[in-house]
């Protein structure tokens, strides 16, 4: 009953004390936000970035040009050998006959004019091709891929841009490997400026300190109203840095939907749910209580001996 | 016997950094329910003594017994914990300007968290009544004079009655009227069995009163 | 004389300050880093899209196909038209025969399979183009520049794809409007930031600052060290910043460079030189004296009266 | 005439907030080169009067020439300035706990800004042995004990050799010798032409000195 009456009254306090001066507090919790924000973005894009991954922009694509000569029975014994091929290397094929070429490159803005020179409709010339999306960017699995399929009968030619698959493998590693390390430093730093809030709050309140522990005040009296703040700080704190990254995807997305042709379709980030967005508050929340309670033992050692 | 003497102590010296001696081998022994005047010049060691029964400060040799507690080999928590039960008169007053007067004597009642808000606010409210204090209750500390400020630090000294009350200059700030009153107050606590010390530099208020004096000077008993 | 001793004091006093608790100090300097790094980070990236317009991926080209009974006087004529088009139209334009685009597009890799067999070599399908690099992403002047030229003779057809140029338009301006807004809300946040620092630090020297003023202390020999403290804070900060951007344009640039094939050539993060280096440092500091000058106004007339 | 009287209150009341009347229309003048006592009960008025003269709170009614100016249409920068001039011993000492004694007596020279690193220290010096503080140069304020704390505020009023000292009771935490000490160091002052205002709760210290005593109660001269 007194514990709950005490912590009542820090509850309250926290919010006096944030009520009185909000505009400095307003600039405490907009650092934290900010520091929180780029934690959470560095998340999410490593997030979007796995989801961009298993969709079929991300890994090469392979072209079986077939020979002329192939027909339907060749073409069947092919897919039947494609569809052996494990699943976390070939995703899916897709066969497109000869006609269906030209129909398409006839439709083709860049190529018509060409094409409508060169190409007699009554004589397509076109090879029929397999379309086959990869599901890997490991270069050592696909060269194998490649050689494997060379040699089944009746593929004409492979094309298949190693030099691309490579470097798309190169850049999703380092994005992801920077976008952790930044994760990772953040962290590092969000604990720094949490341990310097409370620092600074016990500062402020040195002398209200001081005198509590003249006249008796345990470790636990000092630290709830601390425990108080910085929980109230952190957790407005986090609700604007995710309005913040909520309205930015959205508006990122919005550019990345009008500019997909561009730069390769179907990339998004992705939003929190509910429960995500739960749980990553009380992570935080824990972290704070750990930051705090390790900013006070640090700041008793230093300073208040008695 | 033993029961019988709640503060001993036994060959005390307090050195401060520097090589000050400020208690120099001190041994005496106070009876539960005494009131003893501590006096002596600027310097001589009084605020050291108190804040050494209070465990504020540690002793550099001997030891020092409160309620048969040795100080000297018990934790830092728990000299703190044990200060619950004193109520100390700081010399600097040690209010503190960020709440009213009200909140700076709940304060001692706060740590002690065993009281409902009706009962925080009586006792509040008592305590300020006999320091003469009452019509300042939702003043700020800066609206008050010197000498109030003193009365409301014997205030939050003796809100939650404790067993043993160290005032350090009680008086300082005070006219001749106010001390009497205050020492009126310590002598009513004394009646009901609380152990009072009293530290002062001025020697005439405390002839009238036929209490013991222990006459300090240099860290040492005088005579 | 005396001034310069108050100011030699104070300075050795901001520095012992920042020496007796480093790690809060660089924590606080960490913070001020981050938001001047993210002010120079935004108008790094603005500067090099536009370094980046300069250069002829960001414009849209146009290809003018000729017609195939075109002939050299023909294709003078044409060039001396688009000679006379103003420079901030049309940036360089470049011929290319028929023969020159049979063998290019016999080297092409992906067209390789398809033209191999069906391009007769001995009588050459391809019409002479004129690539035309423009030096706008307007697309009202596009349109109008299409016409003009389609309009000329022999030109039988003009590629453009305006809706690309449209695009391209809209991403440079909308990257460029969200990093200038983006700059001005951290620059908002940076004194927002700076004016807490220095009120934090009024709070903790309140102490001395009030006695200072009852014993007759003017305003500036209160303000001096509170401008000492701000100086070396924000100059340690921008240091710290510059170091890290240094360090991440390199490593960007690096990335840049090796996908440049896939991603459009020439991007390029631009670093400072050290005029611009100085004159950022004066005007943040400028920027800071002005924001302590404000605060320390601000807190006075909110505390002390006398 | 007029040149005389250093400073004179002219009809002033100061009513604090809540309409606390602290000084009650109240006239006097005090003659440059004098040595006033100002007496009274806890809550008279002392420290306010004090505090009206330095221009660190301003008059509700009434005016208060200094030195000829009208406190009560200057500027708050202007009274500021004023206090430069001005000796004020704080009667909560207002010790400043983050720097050592030293830097807490030449703060006042630091303000004036027109001594050199070495007439500071030799005035430091020079103040802190009237006081009889001299070994303490090098301490931190929290190793002094109360007397010591209010000769260090002494020291830090007289450093800068003011026109006129306003004392407010310098002597409340010292013993009778370190008294009788402080009282000739300001007859000293008094001796060299400076003008001096001491408050004082405790009349038995004042008595002695046959010089002009103002007797307060309740914000208004008594008799
Ligand atoms: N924390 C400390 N560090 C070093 N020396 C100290 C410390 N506290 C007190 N002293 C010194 O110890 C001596 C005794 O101090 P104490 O405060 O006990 O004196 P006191 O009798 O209370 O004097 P006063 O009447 O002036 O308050 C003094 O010389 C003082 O300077
Ligand atoms: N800032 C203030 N706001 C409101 N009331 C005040 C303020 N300062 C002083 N008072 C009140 O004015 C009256 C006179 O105060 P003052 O400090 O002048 O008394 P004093 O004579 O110095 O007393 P003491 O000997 O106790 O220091 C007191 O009742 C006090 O409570
Ligand atoms: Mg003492
Ligand atoms: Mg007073």
């Amino acid at each position: 009953m007194q514990k709950f009456t005490q912590h009542h009254n820090n509850f309250a306090q926290a919010w006096i004390t944030m009520l009185k001066h909000p505009l400095e507090h307003f600039i405490n919790i907009l650092v934290l936000a900010l520091i929180i924000g780029i934690c959470a973005a560095g998340l999410s894009l490593n997030n979007s970035l796995n989801n961009w991954q298993q969709k079929n922009v991300s890994y090469p694509q392979m072209m079986l040009y077939l020979d002329h000569n192939a027909n339907q029975a060749d073409i069947e014994n092919i897919e039947k050998i494609l569809n052996n091929v494990a699943k976390n290397t070939i995703r899916d094929y897709k066969y497109i006959s000869k006609q269906q070429a030209l129909t398409e490159l006839q439709q083709d803005k860049q190529m018509k004019s060409i094409a409508s020179d060169v190409i007699d409709p009554n004589n397509n010339p076109l090879p029929d091709v397999l379309i086959v999306n990869t599901a890997t960017a490991e270069s050592t699995i696909l060269a194998k891929l490649n050689t494997q399929l060379s040699q089944l009968p009746m593929v004409d030619n492979i094309q298949l841009d190693m030099n691309y698959a490579n470097k798309i493998q190169q850049l999703l590693s380092f994005t992801s490997k920077i976008s952790t390390m930044a994760q990772a430093l953040f962290i590092l730093v969000l604990s720094l400026v949490i341990y310097n809030m409370v620092r600074l709050q016990m500062m402020l309140k040195s002398d209200a300190i001081k005198v509590s522990r003249l006249i008796g005040a345990s470790d636990s009296f000092i630290m709830m109203p601390l425990f108080h703040y910085a929980i109230w700080q952190v957790t407005l704190a986090y609700l604007l840095a995710c309005g913040i990254l909520k309205l930015m995807t959205a508006n990122l997305n919005n550019l990345f939907a009008n500019f997909g042709a561009l730069f390769g379709k179907g990339f998004e980030f992705t939003t929190l749910s509910i429960a995500e967005f739960g749980l990553m508050w009380l992570v935080i929340i824990v972290f704070t209580i750990f930051t705090v309670f390790l900013a006070v033992r640090w700041v008793f050692r230093n300073s208040y001996t008695q | 016997m033993h029961d019988n003497k709640i503060i001993k102590f036994q060959h005390v010296s307090k050195i401060y950094t520097d090589n000050i001696i400020a208690i120099d081998n001190l041994s005496f022994d106070i009876e539960k329910g005494e009131l003893v005047f501590l006096a002596g010049h600027s310097g001589a060691g009084k605020s050291t003594i108190l804040k050494l029964i209070a465990g504020i400060e540690t002793a550099t040799k001997g030891d020092i017994l409160v309620s048969g507690t040795n100080l000297s080999i018990t934790s830092q928590n728990y000299r703190t914990f044990i200060r619950q039960h004193i109520g100390f008169v700081f010399q600097d007053h040690k209010i503190l300007f960020d709440r009213n007067v009200f909140d700076n004597v709940r304060l001692t009642l706060d740590i002690l968290s065993k009281y409902s808000e009706k009962e925080i606010h009586e006792r509040v409210v008592n305590a300020l009544e006999s320091v003469g204090l009452e019509h300042k209750i939702n003043s700020r500390p800066e609206q008050l004079s010197g000498g109030e400020q003193q009365r409301l630090c014997i205030a939050r000294a003796i809100v939650h009655k404790p067993k043993i009350l160290l005032a350090d200059e009680p008086t300082a700030n005070l006219d001749r009227a106010n001390v009497l009153k205050i020492l009126e107050l310590f002598k009513k606590f004394h009646s009901s069995g609380v152990t009072i010390i009293i530290s002062a530099h001025d020697e005439s208020i405390l002839s009238d009163y036929g209490k013991r004096i222990l006459q300090l000077s240099n860290g040492r008993f005088r005579g």
